[in-house]
Order: structure tokens, then C-alpha cells, then sequence
């Protein structure tokens, strides 16, 4: 890898962080409203394994999708308007957080529905090698969404058809509150691949070298014919399952006077609360973006000078897209009905044939 | 012009929409070697291969779910579910996903999708497998129904639902696939979601789909054996309704009687009642009424199944009674 | 007596049932350790332990249909479905299974499961997580469906449907959980599906549930300040519906307003419209009117999103439009 | 295995196909209706399997589970009279022959759509683990039904917690008309268990004493606190489908007359039919009744003058249950209410609290 890819890799991952900060921020200042699930601690997932993909191929996400959305190449502009509700936003305005969406991009959602990724990617693999193209389908997914049954449905068919999915989990270890030990008879995801015959691997999420390596070798194995393949990123969510939980509906005083009260409920509420905080992580070394500054810094890619300064085009970004956001206009009701009504095709009268 | 089977209708519909278009293809539980369950697709594996008719495992929602991805990549897929009972297992492909996506997306991805699927009471298939369920997906901003009730409008309909950028289901009924009549390939469709009235008759209006059309006939036919006409409108579209056509005829003969196979409790009939009064509120000479299903699961002995389903007599007696006339002796 | 919130009274009911009945137990996802998205089982696993509170895998139609088996052997389950968007998956766990093993069996297998969830429009959690659905279930024989708009309800009907012998979908909301209300824990209750009068008037029937109720009442006072005097209904519960109660209202005021934050196309309301037209026809002044949500998958725009479900300003001024009053200001 | 045990084998193998037999030609004289799926070929499963269960256990099957049903002690009369839609079946003649449930001998049911047998399995153990019981839990199904959603589920839960199910593949190789190696990416059943570590093995399903060894090694680990255990028993069917599939809807002139004019469909019909006939499998060794019987007679179990014994009291215990059944009142549509109406406690009050 090149020095400059590197540096590709490095911008994506400070643009990732900025833009989630960014979106907290606005949450916090009563902008955006609704879940908001941010990414920090995970970017080197999707930007080793975005920055292995080509323009051709489509991207199947969840909710927790900006920065999916953001590495393929939609604005941040046009994401971060979209969490504002905007007319100028990715979906008009009328998706949201959790819902982005881009044809062009051949982004195809963000899905709030926990399972839903696998049988969309599961579609656009049929379509795809229906059409015979030498395209590949990305499907992202967590650990919790491993226990969904489309899960199991999905990568069947895929593996029964050599359909050309690279399946990606997204393994932070927790389904909101739930730990993976509690949730899962299996914690080593990749295993799960075995039923269906599909190769699979566990790699460190935290090593964003590692994560595009192994993307890359599985996509290629994709392209070449060899059907879906699987692929466990290891990593760990620094923030709260979103910004309303745990505790948006929660006023502050009340669940600690009611913690006062219980010591039992206040011990769950630690356990519950003990997902590994940015400062720990950053103390143990874990911080997937801290890390790969560090092994630019070290390899010579990168100097003080040049990362204050990317760090500086990367605030002017995100500054620019939170103004675009805030300045755009809403969407009317008019155009929500034009929306639903646009495919309705009810005249359709069967022509006659020859 | 030849008079052809209820699922031979079908089949020829999707064999020339398999013709007609790359990219449409079909896919479902043993829709291929097999040629369907009721038929549909028999012969055409043979003709299209398998990409293009495709046998899956069982796996409802995700098969289903596949047809939406595909269609999101432009594909115009063609979705069996052997039975609407296993479409219980497809809700959330159907509801949260090929009827949000092109809402959701802002317009970006419309959804060219067919679900086929029999519903309905056959005979003594159990409570599990004699659901009609389509009042389920009438409340679904986003899907269309459509309920053909003869061969033709089973060509047309499926047809129409195939060239629709709009999620379509296509409701079947078990008991019409071995139903006769005249199908027309060359004639020009009316719309897809129009009513059509099967029947003139000026003293009440019979609204009903699917399978309670033909038992609608028979009744006005033995109703005018009596000396009342009765209007039968077949709706053919549960999701839009043609309103239009049904004000107009209500308006006209003053008295609504509405003849469904659902469970009557918050079946389709209830939408089709709420709507009318309140349009035709004071043209109405009586309460519109409904003859429905039970709201039982079906039994599986033969005569409760028969009892809880509307029978012609129990179309008769509610049309008398509407009209204040004396029930006659069946 | 105190007053306490909705998930605090559902809560204490849940607590109550637990120390009541070994056979009671609880499951859903995040319902243990972290005490419920809407804090619903908070305290409980610490106190009856995990066997008795489980949390579980996303894995919706499994451990929805594990209440169904553990109710065949006679324990009470109450599966949380975190909100009824994801009840989706588990359509034929609640539709083929637990509401059809009872009648299946022929009577051997009561179903003493119960099922919570909360659905609704809440704010912007966009088009996937903001269903209410529940006239999906209405059309299911078997399945009883409960609607606490009040604390007091929510525990009283909470405490019922665990001991109720059929299966019973308790539906919260989920801007419910945080209004206060008075709960008298010794005070008995009323059944479990009979509706209240939480407001009479004279002038016309306002028909309602859930978090719509409030809206309701506060438009009732709005209107009261016009002269008019709006009786209004909670219905408490959706299936069965206590006609009884609807009935005597509307045949005293002559006119009925539905007012639901379903969508109207083929929502609750179509069912009581229905009904209501055929049961009082005779006595009604003028067509029966819904006030619901927009047939419109619901927009992320907090704007947009506000205006296609119910407001006040819409209650009123269909209210105004039924008894032919001029419109005001508002 | 003692002689008394191995007659009982064979008797209950004899029971269950002279039952199938009486219930193919009930249909065929249109006194049973519906959908009616026949067992004969896989006996040696339901024989094996519930031969090693104890009456504390419980079962659950699917829509073929007549013989399930039957060799779990449910009269014969009271199993023919439900296919027959009477009074007097064991379900009162509201369920039918895919619903035949059975409280007191702890039959759970037998369950008409594909994959439900695994949640109802999964409460059940759940419910027997909670109350610490030494039972176990008989789950039945098919080779079609390790696809659906709810297998990937409900095997995850039941390993998470161990709990005390057995889970019992009846491997017939076929979903309906598609052979399993067109409907699973792994035609090896038993290899699905791993994704949750679930103890698995694979037996000749056509060995009935292979598998009512296997049957009780993994019922003893299931009673012992193992957690769930998986077999997987290789079998064929040798009637079609059910007495519906393929054909009861078409005349068979008509599709004579199709398959005349079509080749290929005629080749498809013939690949489609192709299921190893009664003949061809006895001719092969393969028909588990003859095969059990030969053995019996082998070791000395059996003689001639025993077995047609044995078959005397078959046929006359079968042809008494269709008697029964044909005499039996039919059920009446105010029952059908009051079962419906049996659980309503509309008035239930909450009592007031201490
Ligand atoms: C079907 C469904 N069930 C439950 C939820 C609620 N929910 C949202 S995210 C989530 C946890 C998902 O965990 P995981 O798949 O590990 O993804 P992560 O959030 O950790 O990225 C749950 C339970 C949902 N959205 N959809
Ligand atoms: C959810 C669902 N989908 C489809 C069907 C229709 N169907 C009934 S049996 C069957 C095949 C099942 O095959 P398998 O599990 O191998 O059992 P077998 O019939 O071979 O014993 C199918 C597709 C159904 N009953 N339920
Ligand atoms: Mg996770
Ligand atoms: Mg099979």
C-alpha cells in the first residue's frame, strides 16, 4: 500500500470521527432528534473494507451507517442534512439517521430493522450474477443481527447459488446492553459461516491494515467466481448503544436518586454501563484511529505538521456540512405524497400482442 | 379467444412477461422442477432456466427479502409464496421493506415487485392453512393488492403487476385455479386497481373479490328469480380501493351489502362499510351490511368449514333483510 | 395512592404477577441486565433471577413462539417484543400458533401467554420504527388485544392479561411511558375489555384509544369552550371491542367521531365505523368520521411526521365539521 | 435389547404402516379430505426414537406425524377419527391430520408450517428447565425444515441454555419436490449443529435399531444437563408428498394430454416423480419394515407363525380404528364456539394487594 492510500485511509477515518462528533453535537443541541447510532471505535472497520471496494460494487448497511455512507462517497453535506431532516439531505428528508440511501453510490440503506441486511444483500447478489457482472455485494452487520433467522436464510441461499456477497461483521460484542457471551452459544462469529460451507475469517477490527488486507482477499475471491465469502472484524464501540440509550428518556436526577436507593439496580447499572470508554481504550491502546496515526507517524507517511493540517480540512468539512444542514430547507408534505406516489404506474394497461 | 383455467391464465401471463422482459424472473418453493404448487409455472424452467425460475429452500422472509434487492438493482422479480399462511413468515420483508424502501429512500428505489400467493378457504386444510389475511396488508401505505376472481383479470392483473413500479401482491384464491373462462390476450386491460361491475341491478349494491364474486352471482341471479336485481361489483384491487365505482353504484340503488371470505372483525369488509357510510350517509336507505367469515379459526371437519365461510343462502337472507323482504324457504 | 408514570405502573404489575406466580416469567431482548428499553422490567432480574427474567438474542419469532410452547406447559410467559415494528418477525409465532393452538387442539392447550410492546408514532425514529400495526391482530380470532392510555389501566390490564387463559397482546406506547397518573393498586378493576367513558357529553361520541385518548380529552376541553360538549370513549381494548358501552353512547348523541393514530386505510377505526353505522344507523344524525393517520409510510421530518397522524386541531375541527358549526380560529 | 422390546419395534413399525395404508385409502374413498402427508419408509425413525423416550417426555412433530402420534400411545381410533374430521378424534375434529395434539400423553402437536416445531420445542424445554425437571423435549422435523429462520434461532437459544431438547432431523432428502441438495448449501444436516455446538451425529435412518440406540445415547446426555443434542436419520419416503402431491387437483387425462405435447415437461414430470418407488427400495434392501423383520426373524425374535400373528392384530386394531372413525358423530358448530370461548377470563379482577 502506498503512501497516499494510507493517507486515504487515515482522512476517512478522521472525517468518520468528526462526523459522529459532529452529530452528537448536534443531537445534544436538540437538532437532530430520534436514535442516533454513532460508529467511534469501529472506523477501522469500514474504512479498511470500503477503501477495498470498487465503484461498482453496492453497500447494504444498518443504523448505524454514517460513516458506511460517508467512506463510499456520499457528501457529508448530504448525510448530515438527511439526519436534520432536510430537503437537502441523501433521502429528502424522508429517512433519516438510519435510513440513507444513494442509487448513484449504489448505497443501498441503511436498515433499522436488525437483520434486514442479509436478505437485501442477498437480492442485489442475485441481480448481480443474474446479470453475470463482475460486481460484488458488501453486507454489513453486527453481532446481534447474527441470531436473526434472515441471518441463517440468507447466507444459505448465498452459499447454494455461489452468490458474489462479501458478508462483514461488524463484532463490538454488544446487542445494546447485551454482551455476546449472553446472546450467542457461539462467540466467535466466523464460526457461524461453517453451516453453509462459507469461508470465513476473524480478524482485528482495530487494525484498519489488517481489515482492508482481508477485505481485499475476500473480495477477490468474490469477483473471481468463488461465492460469498465471510468475513469477522473484531472491535468495540466507544459511546452508548445511540444517544438515547441508555438514558434520553431517563432525566439524569431521577436514575441517580433511583440508584441511591437500590444498590442492586445501581450494581446492574454499572455492569450495564462498563462498555471499555474512550479513555481506557485510548490508555490500553485500543483506539483503531489513535493506532493507525501513530503507525503513519512511525512509517514516515505522515508528520505533525501534515496531520494537523488534515485534521484541519476535515473540521472545515464537517463545519461545512453541519451549516449546509442547518441552512437547508424542509421537505412539504407535498413532496412526501409526490415520493409515494412516484411509482404508481396503475394505467398500465397490457398492451396487445402480435 | 379461448376459454382457459384460472392458473393456465396465470401461467401464460408470466410466461410472456418472462418473454417480454430480460428482467423479470420468478422465484419461489418448487416453482421450477415442480411447475408450482397450483401449476402456475409449470413448463417454464424448462424454457427460461433456472436463474430465471428459480427453486428455493424455505425460507420465506428471505426469499421474499430477495426480491427486494433484486428489484432495488432493477430487477422485476416475481415472488411465490406457496400460501398467503406462509407469508406470516414474510411480514417483515413485505411491510418494513418493499413498502418503506421507495418512500424511505426519498424516491430513489422504486420497487417493481410481484408477490403471488392463494389465499383463502380451500377444503380441510386446517386452521393453520385457511387463512385470507389480506385485510393484513390493506393498512400498509405502500402495497397494492390485487384479487383477479376470473382467468382473465388473473392474465391481466398479473401482468400489470409485473410492469408496476409499485410492490404488488397478487392474491390468488385455491379454490379458482381449476375455474374456467374466456381469456383475451389481445383486448386492452382496464386499470389495474378499477372495479368492475359484474352485474347490473338497481334494487342493492353487492360489493365483494376473489372467490365471493362467483357465490355473489349465483345469489343475484337466484334473487332475480324472486324479482330483485341485484348489482354485483367485483372489486378486483383490495389496496386501492375504486371508490368511484362503488359510490356511483351505492348512490344508485340506495342499499350496500358487502360479501367477503375474511374474518369479518376488522376484515376488508370493515373499510369498505366505513368508507361508504360516510360518503353515501344520506342516500343510504338502510346500514350497509356484511356477510363474512367467522371469526373463528377454521375447523377442520367438513361442514363447520363449510359453515364458517358465507354460503349463497347466507347472501339470499342478508339481501332480503336489507330489502325488508320475507326469507324464502332455503 | 400515588402518582406514578406508565412504565412504573407496568413495572409494578409485572413485579406483582412475578411474586404472585412461580409460573410467571419474562423474556425479551435487553429485559434483564439492562432493565428494558422503556425501563418496563427494571429491578426485576436482580430480584427473581435470570430463569425468570431473560434476556435474549434478536431472534424475534423464536423466543416469541418459546412463550408459546412454555404456556403449553403451563407456565405464563410475558414476551417483550421491544417495539411491535419488530413484531414483523413473529407474526407466525402470534397468528398461526398462539392464536390458533387453543381452537386447533381441540381445547387441551389453554394460552396464558401475554405479549408486550410498544407501538406508535414516537419522534422521528423514522418510517421502520413508527408502525402501529395493531389492526393486524384485530383480524386474527384468538388473539385479545389491550390499550392502556392511563398508568392505572396499564397496571390493571398488565396484571390481567398474565392471567388471562388466552393469548393477550398488551399494546404501550411509546410516548405513553412517561405520563403520570394515580394508580390504586387495591382498587378492583374493570374487565379487561371493557371501554370507559373518561368524559361524557351530550353532543357527540368521540371514540378513541391509546395515546390518542389525552389528544382526545384535551380537544373535549377545547371544545367544551366553544359550548359543546364532547363525550369521549376509551375503548381500553381493541379485541374484543365492548360495542355495549359504544353503542349507548352514540344512540344518546346521534353523532360518533373515531379518532385513531392508525392509518385510516383500512385501520381500527374502519372496524367500529362499521359496526357503529350498522348498530345505529337508524339514530344517527350524520355519517360517522375518522380522524387517523395519513396513508403515508411516516416521514423522519419532525414537521411532517407531527402532521400525519392525529393533532388537535384536527380533532376539533372535524368535531366542528359534524355538527355543522362554523370553524374557528384554530 | 431384550425380545419383548425388539417385538415391540416391530409391532409398532407394523402399526404404523398398516395405519398409513388404511388413512391412503380412506382418501382415496373421499372420506378423508385435505392435505394427508404418509409416512411409510421413514417408520424406523418415529419407531426408534420414541421407543427410547420416557412417557415424562415430551413431543412435538409436523404435518406427518400420524405415526408419531400413534406410536407415542394415542389410540389408533382416536388418531383416525380426527383424520376423519369427527367428534371423537383427538382433537375433537377441529385440527385435522397435520394437527393432531394430545395433552395427557404430552404430545405438543403436530405443527403445519415449516419450522414451527423448533420454537414450540424450545418453550417447552424452556419450561421444563425452569422447573428443573429430569425430562426432555422430542423436536421432529425435516430435511426442508433446517432452512427456515426458525432453526437458526431456536438452536442458538436452546444451546445458550442448555436446555434439555432433542432436536430429531428426519432426513427423507426431499422438500416436497426439491432434492436437499438443491434446497441446502450442506447436504450432511447433522453439520448445521455446529454453528451452536450442539453435539450431532448421523445415523441410517433405515436401521431402526441404529436409531433407537443413537436416540437413547443422546436422550440420556439431554436428561444428564448436556443441553440439547442433535440427530440427524438418513430416510426416504415412498409415497409422494402427501395424497394431494402432485395430482389430486389435476385430472389425470389432462395431464397425460400436457405431457404428450411437451417433452420437456414430460422429462421434467418423470425427474420430478422420481422418488425411489416402494418396489425399487424393497428390491434394494431398503425398506426399513422388511429389513426389522428379516432381522427379527434372523435372531429368532420371529417366526412366520408369530409375525402373521402379530400382523392379524394389526390389521384388526387398524381396521377397528377406521370402523370407529366412519361411526363417530361429527362435531357441532356450538363446540367449535365453546372451545374458542373456553380460556376467555374477560372478568378476571386483580384482587386487591396486602
Ligand atoms: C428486529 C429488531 N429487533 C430489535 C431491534 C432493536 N435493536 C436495535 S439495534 C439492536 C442491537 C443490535 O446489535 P448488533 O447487531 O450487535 O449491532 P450494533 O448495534 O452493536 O452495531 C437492537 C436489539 C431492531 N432494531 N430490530
Ligand atoms: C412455512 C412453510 N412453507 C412452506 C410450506 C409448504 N410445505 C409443506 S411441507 C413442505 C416440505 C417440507 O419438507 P421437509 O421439511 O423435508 O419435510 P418432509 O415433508 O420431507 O417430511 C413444504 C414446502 C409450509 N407448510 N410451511
Ligand atoms: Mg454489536
Ligand atoms: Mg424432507
Amino acid at each position: 500500500m502506498d503512501r497516499s492510500q494510507m493517507q486515504g485511509l487515515l482522512r476517512d477515518m478522521l472525517r468518520a470521527r468528526a462526523f459522529e462528533e459532529a452529530a452528537a453535537q448536534g443531537y445534544a443541541e436538540g437538532k437532530i432528534a430520534g436514535f442516533l447510532h454513532l460508529y467511534p471505535g469501529e472506523e477501522a472497520v469500514a474504512v479498511g473494507v470500503l477503501h477495498a471496494a470498487e465503484p461498482g460494487d453496492y453497500v447494504v448497511s444498518t443504523y448505524r451507517e454514517h460513516v458506511h455512507a460517508l467512506v463510499r462517497g456520499i457528501p457529508a453535506r448530504q448525510i448530515m442534512a438527511e439526519l436534520y431532516g432536510k430537503k437537502t439531505g441523501i433521502s429528502g428528508g424522508m429517512g433519516g439517521s438510519m435510513h440513507l440511501f444513494d442509487r448513484e453510490r449504489r448505497f443501498l440503506g441503511g436498515y433499522a430493522i436488525v437483520g434486514e441486511t442479509f436478505p437485501i444483500a442477498l437480492g442485489a447478489g442475485y441481480a448481480v450474477a443474474y446479470r453475470r457482472l463482475p460486481e460484488a455485494v458488501i453486507c454489513f452487520f453486527g453481532d446481534g443481527a447474527v441470531n436473526q433467522g434472515t441471518f441463517h436464510e440468507s447466507l444459505n441461499m448465498a452459499a447454494l447459488w455461489k452468490l458474489p456477497i462479501l458478508f462483514v461483521c461488524e463484532n463490538n460484542h454488544y446487542q445494546i446492553g447485551t454482551e455476546i457471551h449472553r446472546h450467542s452459544a457461539i462467540v466467535d462469529v466466523y464460526k457461524r459461516a461453517c453451516a453453509y460451507g462459507i469461508p470465513a475469517e476473524q480478524v482485528d477490527g482495530m487494525e484498519v491494515l489488517a481489515v482492508h488486507a482481508a477485505a481485499q482477499r475476500a473480495l477477490e475471491r468474490v469477483r473471481s467466481g468463488d461465492g460469498p465469502q465471510f468475513l469477522e472484524l473484531t472491535t468495540y464501540r466507544f459511546r452508548g448503544h445511540s444517544m438515547a440509550d441508555p438514558g434520553s428518556y431517563r432525566p439524569e436526577a431521577e436514575v441517580k436518586a433511583y440508584e441511591a436507593a437500590d444498590p442492586i439496580a445501581a450494581a446492574l447499572h454499572e455492569f450495564q454501563l462498563r462498555y471499555p470508554g474512550a479513555a481506557d481504550l485510548a490508555a490500553a491502546g485500543n483506539d483503531c484511529l489513535q493506532r493507525f496515526t501513530d503507525h503513519c507517524c512511525q512509517e514516515g507517511h505522515l508528520d505533525e505538521t501534515a496531520l494537523a493540517r488534515l485534521q484541519a480540512e476535515v473540521q472545515a468539512e464537517i463545519e461545512d456540512a453541519r451549516r449546509f444542514a442547518e441552512e437547508s430547507p424542509e421537505p412539504s408534505m407535498e413532496e412526501a405524497r409526490a415520493i409515494l406516489a412516484r411509482n404508481h404506474r396503475l394505467e398500465t394497461v397490457v398492451e396487445a400482442q402480435a | 379467444m379461448s376459454e382457459i383455467l384460472y392458473w393456465q391464465a396465470l401461467n401464460q401471463a408470466l410466461d410472456a412477461e418472462l418473454a417480454a422482459d430480460d428482467a423479470v424472473f420468478t422465484l419461489g418453493e418448487d416453482v421450477g422442477l415442480y411447475g408450482g404448487t397450483y401449476r402456475v409455472s409449470e413448463g417454464l424452467m424448462a424454457k427460461y432456466g433456472e436463474w430465471r425460475v428459480r427453486d428455493t429452500p424455505i425460507s420465506e422472509n428471505s426469499f421474499t427479502g430477495l426480491g427486494v434487492g433484486a428489484a432495488m438493482l432493477g430487477l422485476r422479480p416475481v415472488v411465490e409464496i406457496m400460501t398467503i399462511n406462509f407469508a406470516l413468515f414474510a411480514m417483515d420483508s413485505l411491510v418494513n421493506m418493499a413498502a418503506k424502501i421507495p418512500f424511505m429512500s426519498g424516491g430513489q428505489f422504486p420497487m417493481p415487485l410481484t408477490i403471488r400467493m392463494p389465499g383463502g378457504v380451500a377444503r380441510q386444510l386446517g386452521a393453520q392453512h385457511s387463512q385470507r389475511l389480506e385485510s393484513m396488508f390493506m393498512n400498509v401505505p405502500g402495497l397494492r393488492i390485487a384479487v383477479p376472481s376470473t382467468p382473465q383479470d388473473a392474465y391481466w392483473q398479473l401482468r400489470q403487476a409485473i410492469r408496476s413500479d409499485d410492490p404488488v401482491i397478487v392474491l390468488e384464491h385455491e379454490l379458482l385455479y381449476f375455474s374456467k373462462g374466456e381469456v383475451d390476450t389481445h383486448a386492452s386491460a382496464p386499470p389495474l386497481h378499477q372495479a368492475l361491475i359484474r352485474r347490473p341491478g338497481r334494487d342493492l349494491t353487492c360489493i365483494s373479490y376473489s372467490r365471493m364474486v362467483p357465490l355473489a352471482l349465483e345469489a343475484a341471479q337466484a334473487l332475480h328469480a324472486e324479482g330483485v336485481e341485484m348489482e354485483v361489483i367485483d372489486l378486483r384491487s383490495l389496496s386501492p380501493i375504486d371508490w368511484a365505482t362503488c359510490v356511483e353504484s351505492v348512490l344508485r340503488t340506495h342499499r350496500c351489502l358487502i360479501v367477503e371470505e375474511d374474518c369479518r372483525f376488522a376484515g376488508v369488509g370493515a373499510e369498505l362499510a366505513a368508507e361508504l357510510q360516510e360518503r353515501c350517509f344520506y342516500q343510504l336507505d338502510a346500514p350497509i351490511q356484511r356477510v363474512a367469515g367467522l371469526d373463528l379459526p377454521t375447523p377442520f371437519n367438513a361442514k363447520l368449514e363449510a359453515a364458517s365461510i358465507p354460503r349463497q343462502e347466507d347472501i339470499l337472507k342478508a339481501a332480503r333483510a336489507l330489502l325488508n323482504l320475507p326469507q324464502g324457504e332455503s
